[in-house]
């Protein structure tokens, strides 16, 4: 079997997945307790009204027909009314995942950007200070509640130092570029706004450090320890013997080994980032998509829950997929072996 | 399980005859070939037949040889013969029972007959368990006595491979590399097997060692009548221990025989080349291998056999009729045998030979 | 997240008034003079047939305009679109006439068949406050007698009526019928666009994040000179963001659900002040009148006497009067012969040992308290009954739940808490509210209803009430209701909590209307000086 | 004498580890000439390959308490980093001793030949070089002509396949050869290989020692070439260190050690080879000492047959055996010993027969067993 | 030549039971030579000595029970109160001592639930493979996609709301990240040659899965439950945010923070010190995991 056929077989495996992941959701959001249709007309509302809209939401059918009514529309594109924003949720995500795409992508990003050199350098001095520093800060990164250091964040960056904005992807007055991705990053140069640019980076900062520190630590003391094993490696000797410059060896030799485990752990991140931005996203007034969730969560919209949860359940599909398709790239035993 | 029956057989064993006409090994045309599968469906492409006919049997208490080059097949036929891996088919018949028969259970319980001791004594020990529970486990799943018992036993089996019996605590990583075969081999003799093949159980040591644990090997077979399959591709090393030998190419017996009528006079041009790359240490030695044989030519793709005899490639003395048909195994003395047209009497490049 | 379970609970109540009218011309002028309000939680829609809660009302309270509207001083109904009205068959029909120099946004003239159109679109799409009229009022019997007068035909005289017209917003009939699909008398189409008479015009609405709009120069109030050009309302959810917001002089105004801290704290900043002022709610907790062991009375006296008023009017709301029976003190129809209670032990304890349950059996029961999961004032609530019935010997669990959780548990006495945290809100001005939704037999299963308590007595006062149209008779019922219910000790009436939000120091014209969503009437509100306040 | 190429000088190396300090070597003293194939055999575990890579410069974990390292006459030890950087690779190269880990498993074999072209020798990536590496093709075109070349020279029969080709994808013997076409091809003045033959199967480990030959011959390389093979040693090299516990034991060119082994564990080594004619030996019993709390004497003493009291307690400095032969052992001190020695040896060894049993005084000065720490082993 | 030395020691019994005491030795030397893991151990040992003991050294021990104290609410830290107190009033260095109670003890049955089921789910579907592997990892990756929070909401629904059920809950979620490490990691493991010696002696799978490749996991295993020690306390603090939690006025540290985190700015001491301590937990079982990964590492070098 080759490589590619091993990609294929990933990719369709994954079809069941997101069906079983549909399935199991759209029972747990019928299972919570409490009536999203109360909750939707309000207080005041009368049984009459509950009943009609129950009827007209396919609420008083047994959970199967619900499930493939519900199955029937998702194909078309048709994910539901949202409850709570009467809007169809399919259009409210594709309204809301672009900015939590970009927060998720940027964080990943610098999180694996910083944390790549740091893993090197604490691994490559193993029990030197470089080495404690960079585990006792990536320790402090992962055991803080990621609310908590945003709110900290904000009061050193925007109270005391002035330095950044603090909520929004945007200032006020700074038009969003205009939509190709609708991710402002990539639209505002494709547009070339380096203004828009340099505004809508500067508001990612902050959530992006307050979002990527707890993966920037588990990253980094992966690396670290990979690190450490590579360095046995008598590749790493050879290389060495043969008198290749030390960076060459540790970032070109012994990184791509030691990077392949780290792989699996940021692939799993992203998924988890998207579906566990939304304390960030809170924070900083992110108009994103966990935050969306975590409201559909509160109020009981079930459309909403089951169609962010199978968005995040795709990204952690694709993820992974990803994550195979690097594995391949990055280590050649993978590629060939699989066959 | 009573004790009694693993209590050490008498030495009485080693008086045995080494008689071929009761062997306690028998293989009879054994294959192994793994299928290559592609596509998204895994549809079978081709097969590697890494073992392609074998046919032997050895006497109980004998030794038997065998060599070959990397990658012909020697490992494979070893691990199909207990089963390690499925065999295609053949027939492999131990102390009676045929072990390509025996269903999962059976072969669980049969396995206390036959054992293996491993090339690479670091990766064949499970390095987070203590040497006495490496010993320990075949005794634990084959039910033997308990737990003071096999104590006793795991003592016994330090004795009889020469550790001091303090190491049953230490971990496989605090062992040396002969300290570690030792184990092994402890291991593997725990429940007095029938049978026991040996692959390359020393090539990982040095010398003074591998030395060493030879001896240890041909006590334990003295003393309990074990047979042994040894496969190494150390020539004077199987001169030393096998009574009777099996030279291996891509997967088939190229030459069997008596260890000595091999060595003395090689029937097959790889045998030979085989011989003439030993390394020696004395003049003495010098004169008794043959010319040195350098092989040239391609080495075949074992999924791609070549039509007639494998070898001719690499060959000196091919000619025509070695591309039409596979050669068989020619009688060349009392026991011995070669796959080599050289000994056919149909052709005439036969007095090439000598 | 939590805070904002609260909000949905709080609905507003008003009473009659009239406000200035400020005609005065400007409209908007060159720069940009905006005005920024920071919502805590998510616009749902922008449909004023749906507004329940401040958001949506915050939106419809801009955009559009209300029939009646409540006055800045007295909280009453006062006149509004409908400069004056009637009632005929006593009190069955009420007859309104329009004021004639309303324009919707595109310019055309609000007539008496928007009106109808739009009451009618709340009647037949039954959602927001349309429960209000559904069971009194037929479609078929709105008639509009000409241009600038449409009446009301109710099934039986119906005395709340005018206060419920302050929740009823017109929309263009025209526009709204143009953009029907599939009989949704426009739904779909009000969710991104507005078609009202209101001061302000929707630029935009990112759902979930921002609405804008722009000041409709030919209001018919007229503009000021230093009247908001554009008026903007982000979502930030998280109080410390929300503070920040303020104190960086980025924010107008905030909403009033944040911890008493907040305020503290957003009052000590220089650019942000915190008006404080009594407004129409009441906390509580009712008490489950249909399970044991709050189905004895003795109990119920019991846990009431053993709470501690003192400590959470002051202590944990900071502010405003322990409440006197349902009604708040401050809206017409209190009964003022009613007095707040205050802690008594020992007086708990005898009620205790003359309930039918012991200490011992009340736990082995298990008295649970719901509070709304989240928020701060609630935990501390159930904290604060927790440390007195503690002293009582009795355990009392605290059970945080979400708020649609609570909900659903409301619609049945048995899955309904022993007690629960409430806040209520009137939406109308009128003691209805407090007494009709929450202790007549025809209003059980909903959230305000939680004590399951009632009498014939009561239901049958609660009945005439609401068919008696003169107000002062109307109101005289409503008092005689609530010594009626009192007597039973249904809850433990808390606190009449008062109102605060923070306000940028440069906004000026801010009034406490009342019903809710009435205070951030962007019109009304001025900026002094240069800009927000930093 | 010629002149040295390396000169090793009372090397020690020492690790700490948990069980305290581990003393793997403990002063040993060689030294080779330029153009000279020089053998380093021992045991297991003796440490053959911590001192090539202590003379590498490549055990950070490891300290060096006492010795000296001469390379071309300069003392390495006392070199900077960037130093000792610099002559790694041009002036000496080293084939790691495990063929299947030693090669970078992610990139293709071609990769990690050009690197080496590329990279030799300097210290730390400059980015100019990238960038000038990026745009020159003509360099690349060259580099690339070259280590296929090179891989041709190794009897690879397709060098551009396996240039192109990930280390998983060839045999443990194409892997050996690639590594040695890669230490080539920086044409060291001292190659080191270690157990270079072990992955290989007879025939093609035979190949092998025949190129290493040629190399020598044309290049006048030196070569230190590890095993523990005795064998190969004879048909490699011309003079023969034998190593035992991180000490040599014995030192002499290859004809004489062959033909007048002295070290009892020189003997019993030779003794362990199995061989066509004489079969196979007892081996040596017992095992390596431990090396964090190694014995105060002789470090052999506990395996060894001839052991005495003296063996246990005094260290046994090498002594001047014969001209150009050098032995560590307590048995050559005063006769009296030499003689139990002789009767000893007499029973057991059936390898040749002792030289001092063959007649005639000649092999050594008898009176004055010379130690030879400080540089009498290697200058001659 | 008779290879029957039986060493001439003294007597086996007492050599065994030396060669114990060393290799124990060795080990807690292996571990002490990491000067962090004995920091780490001393910081946990305090902890669970505090948790433990919280009733006697806890200055104001009612303050974690029913009750409020309005008069010195929001006190910033003091000699009488060395943490603060919280905005009723009680006191917070009580409170993050008997909130070290429960917050250990969640993570501890997390974990254990967690790492119970994912690593037996990891290590069939690695070792068996083909279909099984594959059924297993693609349920894992559905229980991967499943926010934590939901699962917990509908296991409490499902099952009523108790602090034991919504542990079971966050378990449910967390055992598919052991299921895939240790899958990956089996994949690995079991081409080693010791496996097929294993088979060779005639095990069935279950040993060999249990007995030989599991001992080879731990230490992956022991390095991500260290670190997710903390997560864990931090999971239930998101929970306890959305009433899924202990009950008040249960001390947590999850749920401590979260009540603090609105009053950062004013009173600051509310959330930093149960965040102080989350991070204290999440570092010394960090320090430890470090040290235990060198311990049972060394052995395999
Ligand atoms: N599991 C497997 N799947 C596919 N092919 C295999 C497998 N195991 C062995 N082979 C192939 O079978 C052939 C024989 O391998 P085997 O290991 O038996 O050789 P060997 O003679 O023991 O070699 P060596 O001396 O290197 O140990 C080789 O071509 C090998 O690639
Ligand atoms: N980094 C290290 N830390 C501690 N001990 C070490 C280290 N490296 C090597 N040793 C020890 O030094 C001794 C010598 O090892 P070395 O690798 O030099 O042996 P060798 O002679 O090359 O053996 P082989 O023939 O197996 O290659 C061994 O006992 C080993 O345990
Ligand atoms: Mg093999
Ligand atoms: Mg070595």
């Amino acid at each position: 079997m080759s490589y590619v056929d091993y990609l294929v077989r990933r990719a369709i495996h994954s079809v069941p997945v997101i069906f079983g992941l549909s399935v199991l959701i759209f029972l747990i959001s019928r299972v919570i307790p409490g009536d999203p249709v109360r909750l939707a007309l309000g207080p005041e509302a009368t049984d009459q009204q509950v009943a009609a809209l129950r009827a007209e939401m396919g609420l008083d059918q047994p959970l199967p027909m619900q499930y493939a009514d519900w199955l029937f529309g998702v194909v078309q594109g048709d994910w539901g009314m949202s409850l709570r924003t009467n809007n169809n949720v399919f259009s409210d995500i594709v309204a809301r995942l672009p900015a939590t795409l970009e927060l998720t992508v940027v964080t990943l990003f610098f999180a694996v950007l910083l944390a790549i050199p740091f893993g090197v350098v604490a691994g490559t001095n193993k029990d030197r200070w470089q080495d404690h520093l960079s585990r006792i800060t990536a320790l402090f990164g992962v055991s803080m509640p990621r609310f908590w250091v945003a709110i900290v964040l904000q009061i050193v960056f925007v109270v005391s130092l002035g330095l950044l904005p603090l909520s929004g992807r945007l200032s006020d007055g700074v038009a969003p570029p205009p939509a190709v991705t609708r991710l402002y990053l990539v639209d505002s140069l494709i547009a070339g706004q380096f203004g828009t640019f340099l505004d809508a980076a500067t508001h990612l900062l902050l959530p992006t450090v307050a979002l990527g520190l707890a993966t920037l630590a588990q990253v980094m003391r992966l690396i670290r320890s990979d690190m450490i094993d590579e360095q046995r490696k008598d590749y790493v000797l050879a290389a060495r013997a043969y008198g290749l410059p030390n960076t060459l060896i540790e970032y070109k030799y012994m990184l791509q080994n030691a990077f392949t485990s780290s792989l699996t752990v940021v692939g799993l991140a992203f998924g988890f980032l998207l579906g566990n931005a939304f304390l960030v996203e809170i924070v900083f007034a992110w108009p994103g998509m966990a935050r969306y969730g975590v409201q559909a969560i509160l109020y009981q919209d079930f459309n909403a829950i089951v169609g962010v949860t199978i968005v995040v359940g795709i990204g952690f599909v694709t993820a992974n997929f990803v994550v195979d398709l690097l594995y391949g790239y990055l280590d050649p035993r993978v590629r060939l072996e699989e066959g | 399980m009573n004790d009694s029956a693993y209590t050490t057989e008498s030495t009485a064993a080693a008086q045995r005859d080494r008689d071929l006409d009761d062997p306690m090994v028998t293989v009879e045309n054994l294959k192994k070939h793994f299928p290559l599968f592609e596509g998204i469906f895994q549809k079978k492409a081709g097969e590697v037949r890494a073992v392609d006919g074998v046919s032997f049997s050895i006497a109980e208490g004998e030794t038997f040889g065998l060599v070959g080059e990397s990658g012909s097949g020697k490992t494979t036929t070893g691990r199909s013969m207990l089963r390690l891996t499925e065999p295609t088919s053949g027939r492999v018949e131990i102390d009676g029972k045929n072990v390509v028969d025996l269903s999962d259970g059976e072969l669980k319980r049969f396995r206390r007959n036959m054992q293996i001791v491993h090339q690479d004594p670091s990766s064949s020990l499970n390095p987070r368990h203590r040497v006495k529970s490496i010993i320990e486990a075949p005794l634990k799943i084959h039910d033997y006595g308990d737990s003071e018992a096999r104590l006793e036993r795991v003592e016994e089996l330090l004795d009889m491979v020469d550790l001091p019996r303090e190491f049953m605590y230490r971990y496989p990583g605090q062992l040396s590399g002969g300290q570690k075969q030792r184990v092994g081999i402890a291991r593997a003799v725990a429940l007095n097997p029938k049978f026991v093949v040996l692959d390359e159980p020393t090539s990982a040591l040095d010398v003074s060692v591998q030395a060493r644990i030879i001896n240890i090997l041909e006590e334990i077979q003295e003393e309990f009548g074990i047979t042994y399959l040894f496969i190494t591709h150390d020539l004077s090393l199987l001169k030393n221990v096998a009574d009777r030998i099996g030279v291996m190419y891509l997967g088939r017996l190229v030459e069997v025989g008596d260890v000595d009528s091999v060595f003395g006079s090689p029937q097959h041009p790889y045998s030979r080349a085989l011989l003439s790359a030993i390394s020696t240490i004395s003049e003495e030695d010098e004169l008794a291998k043959p010319d040195r044989i350098t092989l040239d030519g391609e080495v075949p793709d074992p999924r791609e056999k070549p039509s007639g005899c494998a070898f001719r490639s690499r060959c000196a003395h091919e000619f025509d009729a070695c591309a039409v048909e596979e050669p068989e195994l020619y009688e060349r003395g009392p026991d011995q045998v070669a796959r080599c047209f050289l000994h056919d009497d149909r052709f005439e490049e036969g007095a090439e030979w000598e | 997240q939590g805070a904002q379970q609260t909000e949905t609970t709080d609905e507003s109540s008003g009473s009659d008034s009239t406000t200035t009218d400020q005609t005065s011309d400007g409209g908007s002028g060159g720069g940009s003079n905006d005005f920024h309000f920071i919502a805590g939680q998510v616009f749902g829609t922008l449909d004023p047939a749906e507004q329940v809660d401040y958001t949506q009302g915050l939106a419809a309270q801009n955009l559009y305009d209300e029939l009646i509207t409540v006055d800045a001083e007295t909280l009453q109904p006062t006149a509004h679109i409908a400069e004056s009205w009637d009632t005929e068959d006593e009190g069955q029909t009420w007859v309104f006439t329009l004021r004639d120099d309303v324009t919707f946004s595109d310019g055309t003239p609000l007539t008496a068949d928007d009106v109808a159109y739009s009451l009618t679109r709340m009647l037949e799409l039954q959602r927001g406050y349309s429960s209000f009229w559904l069971d009194y009022l037929d479609p078929s019997n709105i008639t509009v007698r000409d241009e600038q007068t449409v009446a009301f035909e109710f099934n039986q005289a119906y005395g709340p009526a005018l206060a419920t017209f302050v929740q009823f917003y017109i929309v263009n009939s025209t526009v709204v019928q143009e953009n029907e699909q599939d009989g949704d008398y426009g739904n779909t189409y009000l969710q991104s666009n507005s078609a009202g008479s209101g001061a302000y015009v929707l630029d935009s609405w990112e759902q979930g994040n921002s609405i804008e709009a722009t000041a409709y120069e030919d209001y018919w109030k007229g503009w000021s000179e230093d009247s908001f050009d554009t008026f903007r309302s982000t979502v930030i959810t998280e109080e410390s963001t929300i503070k920040t917001t303020m104190q960086q002089g980025e924010g107008d105004m905030t909403d009033q659900y944040m911890g008493t801290q907040a305020y503290a704290e957003m009052d000590s900043y220089s650019n942000v002040r915190v008006p404080e002022v009594p407004q129409l709610q009441l906390f509580h907790f009712p008490l489950n009148c249909q399970k044991a062991p709050t189905d004895d009375i003795n109990v119920r006296k019991a846990i009431a006497y053993a709470f501690d008023y003192d400590s959470a009017v002051n202590d944990i709301i900071g502010g405003g009067g322990v409440a006197a029976g349902p009604v708040p003190r401050e809206m017409a129809g209190h009964n003022d012969d009613l007095v707040p209670m205050e802690q008594d032990l020992d007086r708990a304890k005898e009620f205790l040992d003359r309930a039918d349950y012991s200490v011992e059996e009340i736990n082995e029961i298990g008295l649970e308290h719901v509070v709304v999961a989240g928020t701060e004032l609630q935990r501390q609530m159930g904290l604060l009954n927790q440390a007195g019935l503690n002293e009582l010997g009795i355990d009392l669990e605290i059970n945080p739940l979400q708020w649609a959780r609570l909900t659903d548990r409301a619609t049945s006495a048995e899955s309904t808490a022993h007690m629960t945290n409430i806040f209520h809100t009137a939406k109308m001005p009128s003691p209805d509210s407090h007494t009709y939704l929450m202790y007549h037999p025809s209003s059980f299963g909903s959230y305000i209803s939680q004590s399951w308590y009632s009498t014939d007595e009561i239901a049958a006062t609660l009945e005439e009430a609401r068919q008696t149209s003169d107000l002062q008779s109307r109101l005289e019922k409503y008092e005689e209701a609530q010594a009626l219910i009192v007597e039973g000790m249904p809850s433990v009436y808390i606190a009449n909590p008062p109102y605060r939000i923070g306000i940028n120091e440069n906004v000026e014209g801010w009034q406490y209307r009342g019903v809710m969503s009435f205070d951030w009437d962007v019109h009304s509100m001025t900026r002094s000086g240069e800009g927000r306040a930093e | 004498m010629a002149d040295p190429i390396l000169e090793v000088k009372n090397l020690h190396v020492h690790f700490e580890t948990h069980d305290g300090t581990a003393e793997v070597i403990n002063g040993i003293d060689f030294a080779i000439d330029r153009g000279e194939t020089a053998a380093l055999v021992g045991e297991t575990g003796c440490g053959k390959s911590v001192t090539v890579k202590s003379i590498m410069g490549l055990l950070p974990s490891a300290t060096i308490p006492e010795g000296e390292i001469r390379y071309k006459g300069e003392d390495v030890l006392s070199l900077s980093d960037a130093e000792r950087h610099s002559r790694r690779g041009k002036e000496m190269s080293m084939i790691m001793q495990d063929p299947m880990t030693s090669l970078n498993p992610v990139l293709t074999v071609g990769e990690q030949m050009m690197d080496v072209l590329k990279w030799q020798g300097r210290p730390r990536l400059s980015l100019s070089k990238l960038v000038r590496d990026a745009l020159s093709t003509g360099a690349k075109a060259e580099h690339r002509k070259r280590a296929i070349e090179m891989l041709g020279e190794v009897e690879i029969s397709a060098p551009e396949r396996v240039f192109e080709s990930y280390p998983v994808e060839l045999s443990g013997g194409m892997r050996q050869r690639v590594l040695i076409a890669i230490a080539l091809l920086s044409e060291p003045d001292l190659l080191i290989a270690d157990e270079p033959g072990t992955a290989l199967d007879v025939t093609t480990e035979a190949k092998v020692l025949d190129l290493l030959d040629e190399l020598v011959e044309e290049r006048d390389t030196s070569v230190l070439y590890i095993t523990h093979d005795l064998g190969v040693a004879r048909e490699v090299s011309d003079r023969i260190n034998v190593m035992y516990a991180g000490e040599i034991v014995e030192q002499a060119p290859t004809a004489d050690l062959f033909a007048n082994p002295q070290h009892p564990y020189t003997r019993g080594l030779l003794e362990s080879i199995p061989t066509l004619s004489t079969g196979i030996g007892d081996g040596i019993e017992g095992h390596l000492p431990d090396y964090t709390n190694p014995p105060a004497g002789c470090r052999f003493a506990d395996r060894c047959p001839h052991a005495e009291a003296a063996c246990h307690e005094a260290y046994p400095y090498p002594r001047q055996t014969g001209a150009d032969h050098a032995t560590a052992c307590h048995l050559f001190d005063g006769l009296p010993a030499r003689e139990r020695h002789e009767s000893l040896a007499a029973e057991r060894v059936d390898i040749g027969t002792a030289p001092w049993l063959s007649a005639g005084g000649d092999t050594h000065s008898g009176d004055a067993p010379g130690d030879i720490s400080a540089d009498g082993g290697t200058d001659q | 030549m008779s290879t029957k030395t039986s060493i001439p020691f003294l007597d086996t019994e007492s050599a065994a039971r030396k060669e114990r005491i060393r290799q124990l030795k060795r080990g807690f030397r292996t571990f002490a030579g990491n000067k962090l893991s004995l920091v780490g151990l001393a910081m946990i040992l305090t902890l669970v000595v505090a948790a433990l003991l919280a009733p006697y050294i806890a200055p104001f021990p009612e303050h974690a029970g029913a009750g409020v104290y309005f008069d010195q609410a929001s006190e910033p830290p003091s000699a009488t109160h060395l943490m603060g107190t919280d905005t009723t009033g009680r006191d917070i260095f009580s409170r993050v001592l008997f909130g070290a109670r429960l917050s250990l003890l969640m993570s501890g049955i997390v974990l254990s639930i967690a790492i119970s089921i994912g690593v037996t789910l990891g290590l069939i579907a690695g070792y068996l493979g083909g279909t099984t592997n594959t059924v297993i990892m693609r349920v894992t990756d559905i229980f991967l996609a499943i926010p934590p929070t939901l699962l917990a909401m509908a296991v409490v629904a499902a099952t009523g709301a108790s602090l034991f059920n919504v542990m079971v809950a966050i378990a449910f979620s967390w055992w598919s990240w052991y299921a895939r490490l240790v899958q990956g990691e089996v994949l690995s493991i079991k081409e080693d040659e010791f496996i097929e010696s294993s088979r060779a002696l005639g095990s069935g799978w279950m040993r060999t899965t249990f007995r030989e490749i599991l001992p080879n996991v731990v230490s992956p295993i022991t390095v991500k439950a260290t670190l997710d020690m903390g997560f864990v306390i931090l999971v239930g603090a998101g929970l306890s945010f959305l009433g899924l939690g202990a009950q008040p006025p249960t001390p947590t540290w999850g749920a401590m923070i979260a009540q603090g985190r609105n009053y950062v700015t004013s009173f600051w001491w509310i959330a930093v010190f149960p965040g102080l301590a989350i991070s204290f937990a999440v570092l010394g079982f960090n320090f430890i995991g470090d040290g235990l990964r060198d311990v049972l590492d060394v052995e395999v070098d």
